[in-house]
């Protein structure tokens, strides 16, 4: 059961921790936490044309916030906020259907065994809520 | 099976207490549905641990436990999210929520708005916020039949107005607010509505929604659950802009000697380790009263009203509390007779198996109005029947013999 | 039959529950005993009635159940008269209630001292009363092991104290504090001690008076008992002297808009219908409590505890918090394990069926004194035996597997 | 069990109502009530030479209350404080035991069945407590 939580695919894109770190010319920077453990991210956001043009994120968490800061690092460069609606959406999928439709991004599919464990779920959530707090706040200032 | 012999038998407390047995002060605290005692006992014996943070399969269970009583509560209240249904001790610490989270946002000088009719526990809390913080604390009254005078709203509503805080249903007269016309009230000079629901639950589901109000308090152990849980509903918006009450474990995020960032509704006002087993039995007791035919119900509470009342008429010197009109009260008595104290006619009723309530009800300031010294009470509820009403009859009979 | 097994036998959850499970939890949340789940049932199902004024046979019944178990909780303090017992939701309600009572007898300039090992519960509603208030509030720090720094009370303890507030024992890392010292501090300036027991209470029965406090406040569901109830007792002259903190039925005399005349205590502090049930399921198991030989068992907790320390110290990379001597610490370990997160770590041994939670544990300012970002913690009890402190032990194996 | 505890002597002592009234040169008054049930008593009270000299009473109550009331009004005069502590603590004693001993007064008797109604006690008790609050209050000004 933990194995299948914690598999070699999500234990690397936590590793990998694509996007870490700052950007120094944001338009927007988000801080977010989990009350509820006390995990934290800070996601630095710059666009350009109404597309992300870069992500950081300052990330201090569990493996699954990890990884799915991960996986925003990796895959939301050069997506619209839809775009990165929809990956959010699609992560939330992954957690809670039974057969849940193929993954708006292939890193997502790692959250799959989250399903079992609703507590954990706020976990992979936090940093896509960060990201699109981000877009917001940046949507607003243009 | 919803006649009040079938639902009595759903009621654990009925089938053990010695008979006769005519449990006529629901008004006070309901007996308790099977439904509450058994999710209660499940909870506690197969998905007890805390509902803060836990990630083990028990600590998951016990937090789904808790968040499906929420929703089941939302549900009765006919409200929008549930995040909006915050569990507390009861309906007593759900109005002192408002007064001090509500009060802290109010300047002196600002107004609310209570009725002369307000149970002790809507009142006191709003006297406190008067002294306190140098409010202005105006009062309704009410006319000769206990029911809300709605024509000095226009006297007493003033623009300074910030909170209408009201009884739905009083638990003296049994008297139901008229709540369209406080609603209106409060909107013509933008103030807000809180509804003391405590005698208006164990009647049936309620519509906050359709009764456009924005706070509603009540008590799980008069809507037939458990004793130690209430809740308070709010509207989103304005919880979202309220200061915590209480404070602790589970309502915080960083918190240091510079400050401390208080979650978002409902866990802010939820500070420290919830009544979890209770709100658990009142989510179930709630859902089973989600199901229950309602119209007839009320029309046979109305019907057994309507025979108390006629019955208690026919004593001399007997004086009856609040309107005749069974269509604006719930179906609760609350009677003087000439002579003779509440506490004696209690007890000569009790000593025979009819269990009324007798003195001031925890409402002072509406017996002191009514012009009344004490009054001995009988509140009906959906397990009573005739046989409960001609005993209280009869008994009361037997006292005027036996206490003149 | 007191060796952990019976012990067990005697709490349902561990027998209905799926196996393998090692609740090593009880410090959030204690399972709860036969006793006080019978008590709840017999109360709710024989005796349940308001227990404000009534006087049918039933309101009596409820009532002397209620108040034998204020009685009961007295003689599990130590206390004395059974009106200094007042009946709350929780700990973290006691507390509150202490800050806001106690608080409005504080000048601006006064000063409480609280230290930075106590739970948000006991730290926040102080926070709260400084930024209302403006009292001062000064922090009593903890060593390096995460005992209170008694060589500080000089500095901190002024002659402005009118309050020393701490934890009996820290729900991080298990220190028992020294209450003689603290007591000796505060009253060489004529201040008053509340201690927080909240962590103390599964671990036996508490003495007020050989401890020489003046409040003490604890949940009955850390003691085996039922959620939504809690207790606070206070020294009678001092309760006596305090204004009440919430308002409602059952906690006053004369009440118009003139003023009102509170009870005296307990009725002042208990505000609306109380946690009934709750109360007596409390009473119940404190009672059990009260004859179990807890020489024995707080033997035996030791050394499963002693057995989890050494255990864990053979992890590369782990740092044990709080004392290594286990006469002033409770059987309570936290840690951290390079790398590794708390969350994951706790996950990976529920899976496993070990219950052991992960987290800031509801004290961020003692976790930043450590310089720690999160802790696993694992809590002993009564029914804890060896095999759970080896199933952690190995699920720990586990995880740094699992999650490296 | 109503009728015994309704009996004839109960009702008779409560309608005589002995000493009702006020006094208009008491040494002491004491206003107490019984916040349960609303009951309110207040007792006025002269002293002579260490003995009741007069005592009246106004008492809003039920049948319990304004009996004991009215056994006070007719036994207190020419008491000491003492024997009033003793009349009290008989009057407990009639309402706490199984067979308790001879009442200190007579009337006290007609209390025995409350034995059977511990909400009620408090009833009978509070116009004792208020004559002992009353004899305190006299003691302590002269
Ligand atoms: C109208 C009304 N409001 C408030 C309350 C207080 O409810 P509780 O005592 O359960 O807090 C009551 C019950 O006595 C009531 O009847
Ligand atoms: C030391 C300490 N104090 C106070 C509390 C608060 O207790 P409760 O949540 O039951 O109110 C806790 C429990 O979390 C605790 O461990």
């Amino acid at each position: 059961m933990s194995e299948a939580l914690y598999q070699q695919a999500l234990k690397a894109l936590a590793e990998a921790a694509h996007g870490a770190g700052r950007l120094d010319d944001a338009d927007a920077r988000v801080r977010l936490d989990n009350p509820l453990c006390g995990d934290r991210i800070t996601v630095h956001l710059r666009m350009a044309g109404g597309r992300v043009a870069a992500v950081a994120h300052e990330t201090r968490g569990c493996l699954l916030c990890r990884a799915a800061a991960s996986a925003i690092g990796r895959r939301a460069p050069g997506l619209t906020p839809a775009e990165i609606a929809a990956a959010a959406a699609s992560a939330e999928a992954q957690m809670a259907a039974e057969s849940p439709p193929a993954p708006a991004w292939p890193e997502l599919e790692a959250f799959r065994p989250v399903r079992g464990h609703p507590s954990r779920r706020g976990c992979v959530s936090l940093p896509f809520q960060a990201l699109r707090q981000a877009l917001g706040d940046a949507g607003r200032r243009t | 099976m919803t006649g009040a012999a079938a639902l009595r038998g759903q009621f654990p407390l009925f089938g053990k207490v010695p008979r006769p047995f005519h449990y006529l002060d629901s008004g006070a605290t309901a007996q308790i549905h099977a439904s509450a005692l058994e999710a209660m006992q499940a909870f506690d014996t197969t998905a007890r641990a805390n509902v803060q943070r836990g990630t083990y399969p028990l600590a998951e269970a016990a937090t789904g436990a808790f968040e499906a009583a929420r929703g089941r509560v939302r549900r009765f209240l006919g409200a929008g999210p549930a995040e909006e249904v915050v569990f507390t001790a009861g309906a007593t610490a759900a109005l002192n929520l408002v007064a001090r989270a509500f009060g802290e946002t109010l300047a002196a000088g600002d107004e609310v708005v209570i009725s002369v009719a307000e149970h002790h526990s809507n009142f006191l809390p709003w006297l406190q916020l008067r002294d306190r913080a140098g409010i202005v604390l105006r009062v309704l009254p009410v006319g000769a039949d206990g029911r809300l005078d709605l024509a000095a709203l226009e006297r007493v509503v003033t623009a300074r107005c910030r909170l209408l805080a009201v009884t739905h249903c009083s638990n003296v007269t049994g008297a139901v607010t008229d709540v369209e016309a406080i609603v209106a009230a409060a909107r013509a000079v933008g103030a807000r509505v809180l509804l003391d629901g405590a005698q208006a639950v164990q009647h049936g589901p309620v519509d906050v929604a359709a009764l456009g109000v924005d706070f509603y308090a009540f008590s799980g152990h008069k809507a037939f659950g458990p004793t130690g849980v209430g809740v308070l509903w709010g509207r989103g918006e304005l919880l979202a802009g309220l200061p915590p009450f209480m404070t602790g474990g589970g309502m915080v995020g960083e918190a240091s000697l510079e400050g401390a960032e208080w979650l978002a509704p409902p866990a802010r006002f939820e500070a420290g380790t919830p009544p979890v087993a209770a709100a658990v039995g009142l989510g179930a007791v709630l859902e089973w009263m989600g199901g229950l035919p309602w119209g007839g119900i009320r029309a046979r509470e109305a019907a057994l009203a309507r025979r108390l009342l006629d019955g208690l008429a026919g004593f001399p010197g007997l004086r009856l509390l609040g309107p005749m009109d069974l269509e604006c009260r719930a179906p609760l008595v609350s009677f003087e007779l000439a002579g003779l104290h509440p506490h004696d006619i209690a007890q000569v009723l009790g000593d025979r198996g009819v269990a009324v309530r007798g003195g001031h009800h925890c409402a002072r300031p509406l017996l002191a109005a009514l012009g009344c010294d004490g009054a001995t009470r009988a509140s009906l509820a959906l397990y009573n029947d005739e046989a409960d009403v001609d005993a209280l009859l009869e008994g009361l009979a037997a006292a005027v013999r036996i206490l003149s």
